[in-house]
């Protein structure tokens, strides 16, 4: 479904990401591990054309979208949760859904669906009517992705959903993310330090380091692999 | 007791008009970065395009009202793509000298078309001369059209603001603009329609004021553009509310520091002169922004636009 | 988990706590740094490790908690005291001087060693310019023992990434600070450069007898120059000691790789291999 | 240790920096400041010699066009006065047009209502005006960015109408500055009176923006964060920058009076500061030489357009060319920001950048 091939992005003179390919086949969770600074955030960037590409190819469900600006491929259905959820802060919860929704015209549909999403994150019921600034980190991770759902994305890119959560509220995350995947099919392209976690729901993985992928397979296979271990911790 | 009550209508009527003219300027800076000195040219622009209307093809006064508000529209988006756009990613203080510089290109081009606004000429309006009268206090009729248009313009921009997609989109924008790309929305579109509203915004706010004083020439917004300003810091530059209260209360001050100057002496010097009142109002705006540097009402208080 | 306890500490950070908002950035961080060595703070995203470094500088200002240096509490010193005791630093973003040329950015460095002021400044002899030619002599020493003095002269802002970093790092060296603050020397640095990198590390150590804190993500650079890690997550010392031993300590593991991560291997029965 | 940067070659000669901004020590380095020098000279000579050249050309009417030339020296003072402040030390301030008509009232009222001699109302100008600069920074250092902008722009408004106030009460329509010294009033004394000044301050800058309190400025302006780590004070520096650029423009204020021997209220005016602004940002902000550039661009184009007819019809427009000139300064800032956002100083490296990279471009899309 997207297909990535010799994907070289910087900023200035500084190039972060040395020549990328991978491919995620539709309905599937492929994670994308790396530990900081590796160039996960700017692959996002890059994937969602928030950032320009020096060159190299991005298909999207057999489009080339490399070269479209970001509000054109979200309109293609690739949709990304930001790192640090970027959301509205002096908006609602309910009006960060409805910007989510942009794209969309009908307004009964939209209605609709964030009764879905809500049904989804029952937490974010509650706090409709609240500024987003106001959010936990857990709720705003949920409100991050349920925004990003709003577009009816085929695609969902997450940059790092575990960043700045306790452990028990990554969990609930993580299992949000195998939900989505399970239940409606929604491909998803996941960027995660957090190894392990990331393994346990992806299908596949790569693991990037210092902007080039090193090593990549079936997550299973992976997550037993000293050699993650050994990337992360300088064996 | 009613020359009193007289003093707090015409405060605020005049704070009315600063609350107009900050509204439009808080809509650019929130959204677009730009600290628009050049927004009391575009009003006085519009303003200068109607009194032509008025007097040149001596259009009726409703017609000529449509016909330069649709100006206003039009120039908005004209200025957003000539001139907004092109400094978008300059630093704030150089949109700022950039605003300046585009305030005298438009007083020049008014004055180069319209050579005879350089001088003050009578601006009539249908509301001249009438007036109404509440026991003892008196009232123009161009006075109530201010009140009532500030107050339904306010509410009309504050549902359009909280319940149309283009304006939760705006404000959106004026919280995160790489997210907003990120939702399908296009930046470069809701820029020109910010820049549109304001410039209509700056086009009422133009009339209102020549229809008060009944005068107009290209210079008659340079005076109120600084208390406007004035007004739009005081209110956080970053809400609408609150940018429309800190007009409103520069208008009232001044209203008010005027009645109780009015007479008074201090020694050789006449305290009445708009010199020493407008003085006492910077001193007092810069004593503020000292005790409170992020306005009378912070960011941190106002999320609601 | 051996403790190896320093002689004699330059710098103390007691029960230091950081907020920001609501949240704990930093929770009661205890740290000690001894004279001469290479230590090395570490941890996950977030963990708060920039922000020990910007309290120690200053830029940031700690809900409780001491600091001490040689002795001397810090935390009561404004930022731009802190720099004339001794203390150096560079930057994740490196945050050069980038009108200036590499020179500047050194002399501009040595600006708490010079007194000239308005005065003096303006004038084409005397006291301001001595000082400066004397200033700018050091300057060179330093860039030529850190092989950089072909850019003395080059606007800092136009060369390339790994030569600013390296600028930056001058800069810091430029005082003989007893203290420099390292933040990320790594980052941006192509993995088979790591190495060499490591090799300077040790010989601005050795050669000025500066003593090194550093922020660290890349593990093998850890693993090759400090004398003492600190793992920090949440804000909190999860860890402390030699690289070896904490490293593959499995709380360590977890913070790094997630919950069950070491359980997996251990299963797997990996045992750590020296890179 | 042994890696030496491998990169020289690869650099292209727009990364060496500009032979103003470094030392002496190398080969480069030294032709370079030698080429300074003697640019300064034969600018020095020029200006010497300008005034027998302007006899040649405008003969009897030569002493006017003098006089026009020595305002573009006040512009200079002016200019240079600002760009220290929002060039070098970064302070984005609007403000600096009232120290320039308070420094003329201060000047004009010692001299011509109390009779003192011209120099102490040249000294008290200056002074007067640093110490309303040092009340003017103080609170600008807590007041940040767009605040600022609208405080000093109030403050030149507020100023200029104070003034004018004084001058309604006073009941006088001019205030004329009388009791000069003779010799500055004959126009070719005056210019070389100005021009003196001018070299001798550009003189003194050149060296304080070269010195450790001029580093310091540039630090801030190019990073605070870094600035303040690596000791510097940022609140001394911005002050020092308040203070001293007050000063420069109340002698610039006061030398105008002369120039013009009268004080005007409008001398504090947002047009006056529009006008600072124009020269520093048409010539470059952060540069001497833009300074000088900026400030003969804006001295010179009421000049070249009082050749022009006033009003001046064109098809069916009639225009005032006072009105004219305004829109034109407009304009004129308005396509550099647009076009060469950093200003005309930078025009030569930016040509010489743009040939040089012509070649290697091809590729990169």
């Amino acid at each position: 479904m997207l297909k990535v091939e010799q994907l070289h992005v910087g900023y200035g003179s500084l190039e972060v990401l040395h020549g990328i390919s991978f491919d995620v086949p539709e309905g599937a969770i492929v994670a994308i591990l790396g530990s900081n600074g590796a160039g996960k955030t700017t692959l996002m960037r890059a994937l969602s054309g928030l950032i320009p590409i020096k060159s190299g190819k991005i298909d999207f469900a057999g489009k080339a979208v490399g070269r479209l600006v970001a509000e054109k491929r979200l309109r293609e259905g690739l949709a990304l949760v930001p790192e640090g959820r970027d959301l509205f802060g002096s908006l609602t919860v309910r009006e960060n859904l409805l910007m989510g929704a942009y794209t969309r015209r009908s307004r009964t549909e939209i209605e609709q669906d964030i009764e879905r999403i809500l049904e989804r994150f029952p937490r974010l019921k509650t706090r409709l009517q609240a500024h987003a600034a106001s959010l936990s980190g857990g709720e705003g991770q949920m409100l991050a992705i349920g925004r990003a759902l709003m577009s009816h994305p085929r695609l969902l890119l997450l940059d790092e959903p575990s960043h700045g959560l306790a452990p028990i509220i990554v969990e609930t995350v993580f299992e949000v993310i195998e939900q989505l995947n399970r239940e409606e099919g929604l491909t998803i392209v996941l960027v995660e330090q957090n190894a392990h976690q990331a393994l346990e729901v992806a299908h596949t993985a790569y693991i990037l380091q210092s902007g080039s992928i090193v090593l990549n397979g079936e997550a299973t296979t992976l997550t037993a692999n000293s050699a993650v271990q050994e990337l992360y911790m300088g064996g | 007791m009613s020359a009193f009550l007289q003093v707090v209508i015409a405060g605020l009527v005049t704070g009315s008009l600063y609350g107009l003219l900050t509204l439009g300027i808080v809509l650019i800076y929130r959204t677009t970065g730009v600290l628009n000195f050049a927004y009391g040219a575009i009003a006085s622009l519009c303003a200068c395009f109607m009194y032509i209307l008025l007097t040149g093809p001596r259009l009726n006064f409703w017609i000529a009202l449509v016909l330069t508000l649709l100006f206003s529209l039009l120039l908005g988006i004209v200025l957003e793509r000539g001139f907004a756009r092109p400094v978008l990613h300059a630093p704030v203080f150089t949109k700022a000298i950039a605003t300046l510089a585009l305030a005298l290109v438009l007083e020049t081009i008014a004055q180069a078309i319209w050579p005879q606004l350089a001088e003050v000429q009578h601006f009539s309006t249908p509301f001249e001369g009438q007036a109404l009268h509440l026991g003892g206090v008196y009232l123009s009729a161009i006075d109530i059209v201010i009140l009532v248009v500030t107050a339904s313009l306010m509410l009309v921009l504050n549902l359009f603001l909280m319940h149309t997609r283009m304006g939760i989109a705006m404000r959106a924008m004026a919280d995160n603009i790489p997210a907003t790309r990120l939702m399908g929305a296009s930046v470069g579109r809701i820029f020109m329609l910010v820049w549109a509203l304001s410039s209509f915004l700056a086009a009422i706010c133009g009339i209102l004021l020549a229809g008060q004083s009944n005068l107009i020439n290209v210079q008659f917004m340079d005076p109120i553009l600084l208390p406007a300003f004035i007004g739009a810091v005081l209110g956080g530059l970053d809400s609408l509310p609150g940018s429309l209260i800190g007009g409103i209360l520069v208008g009232l001050v001044s209203n008010l520091l005027a009645y109780f100057l009015a007479g008074h002496m201090l020694g050789a010097v006449d305290m009445s002169n708009p010199a020493i009142r407008d003085t006492l109002i910077f001193v007092g705006f810069v004593i503020v922004l000292l005790i409170r540097p992020q306005g009378l009402r912070g960011r941190a208080l106002l999320r609601r636009v | 988990m051996t403790e190896v306890v320093p002689a004699r500490s330059l710098l103390e950070i007691h029960k230091l706590t950081v907020r920001f908002g609501g949240l704990v950035a930093i929770n009661e961080l205890d740290l000690q740094i001894a004279e001469g060595e290479i230590f090395a703070l570490v941890g996950p995203n977030g963990a708060g490790k920039t922000t020990v470094l910007n309290c120690i500088s200053g830029l940031i200002k700690p809900a409780a908690g001491n600091i001490q240096f040689e002795g001397r509490e810090l935390l009561s010193l404004p930022a731009h005291k802190r720099a004339s005791l001794g203390i150096g630093r560079t930057f994740q973003q490196l945050q050069l001087f980038s009108s200036m040329t590499v020179l500047d950015n050194l002399l501009t460095a040595r600006h708490t060693q010079l007194q000239a002021g308005i005065l003096s400044g303006m004038l084409p002899f005397g006291r301001s310019k001595r000082e400066d030619a004397h200033a700018r002599q050091q300057a060179m020493e330093t860039l030529t023992l850190l092989g950089l003095e072909s850019y003395a002269q080059r606007r800092a802002g136009s060369l390339p990434f790994g030569a600013q970093k390296l600028i930056g790092v001058a800069r810091a060296l430029v005082l003989h600070p007893r203290l420099v603050l390292l933040d990320e020397p790594a980052a941006g640095v192509p993995p088979q450069e790591v190495q060499e990198l490591a090799t300077r590390l040790r010989f601005w150590q050795k050669e000025l007898g500066t003593t090194l804190l550093l922020i660290e993500h890349n593990m093998r650079l850890v693993q090759a120059v400090a004398d003492r890690v600190c793992v920090l997550d949440y804000g909190s010392k999860l860890a402390e000691g030699d690289p070896k031993t904490v490293l593959s300590d499995p709380a360590v593991l977890e913070a790094y790789l997630g919950r069950g991560a070491s359980k997996a291997v251990q299963q797997e029965g990996v045992s750590h291999v020296e890179g | 240790m042994t890696q030496k940067p491998a990169v020289d070659q690869e650099l292209a000669p727009d990364v060496v920096a500009q032979p103003e901004l470094t030392g002496k020590k190398t080969l480069g380095g030294r032709l370079a400041s030698q080429r300074v020098w003697l640019g300064c000279i034969a600018g020095i000579l020029a200006l010497i010699l300008l005034p027998m050249l302007s006899d040649l050309i405008f003969g009897g009417s030569s002493d006017f066009q003098l006089h026009h030339i020595s305002l573009i020296g006040i512009f200079i003072l002016a200019a240079l006065a600002q760009n220290i402040l929002t060039g070098y030390a970064a302070q984005p301030s609007l403000g600096n047009a009232a120290f320039f008509g308070v420094s003329a009232y201060v000047l004009t009222w010692l001299s011509s209502d109390l009779g003192q001699p011209y120099w102490i109302g040249i000294l008290a100008a200056v002074v007067v005006s640093a110490l309303l600069g040092l009340i003017v920074g103080t609170p600008a250092l807590r007041i940040s960015g767009a605040h600022l902008a609208v405080a000093t722009l109030g403050l030149v408004t507020t100023v200029g109408a104070l003034l004018n106030f004084w001058d309604t009460t006073a009941g006088r329509q001019n205030y004329d500055l009388s009791n000069l010294p003779d010799f500055l009033n004959d126009d070719r004394t005056l210019y070389y009176f100005i021009f003196a000044i001018v070299v001798c301050l550009l003189f003194l800058s050149y060296h304080l923006l070269h010195s450790r309190v001029g580093r310091a400025w540039i630090a801030i302006r190019d990073n605070e964060t870094a600035a303040e780590a690596f000791g510097i004070n940022l609140t001394k520096y911005k002050l020092q920058a308040f203070v001293i650029s007050a000063a420069m423009t109340g002698l610039a204020g006061s030398l105008y009076a002369t120039w013009a021997t009268t004080a005007s209220s409008s001398m504090s005016s947002a047009d006056q500061t529009i006008a600072f602004l124009a020269m520093i940002v048409v010539g470059g902000l952060g540069s001497l030489t833009g300074s000088i550039l900026g400030a003969i661009f804006v001295g010179f184009l009421p000049l070249l357009l009082g050749q022009l007819p006033s009003p001046m019809v064109i098809g069916s427009f009639q225009l005032q060319i006072s009105t004219l000139i305004t829109g034109i300064y407009g304009l004129l800032l308005l396509l550099v920001l647009i076009f060469f956002p950093s200003g005309l100083s930078s025009l030569g490296t930016q040509a010489g950048n743009w040939l040089q990279r012509k070649p290697s471009k091809g590729g990169t899309e």
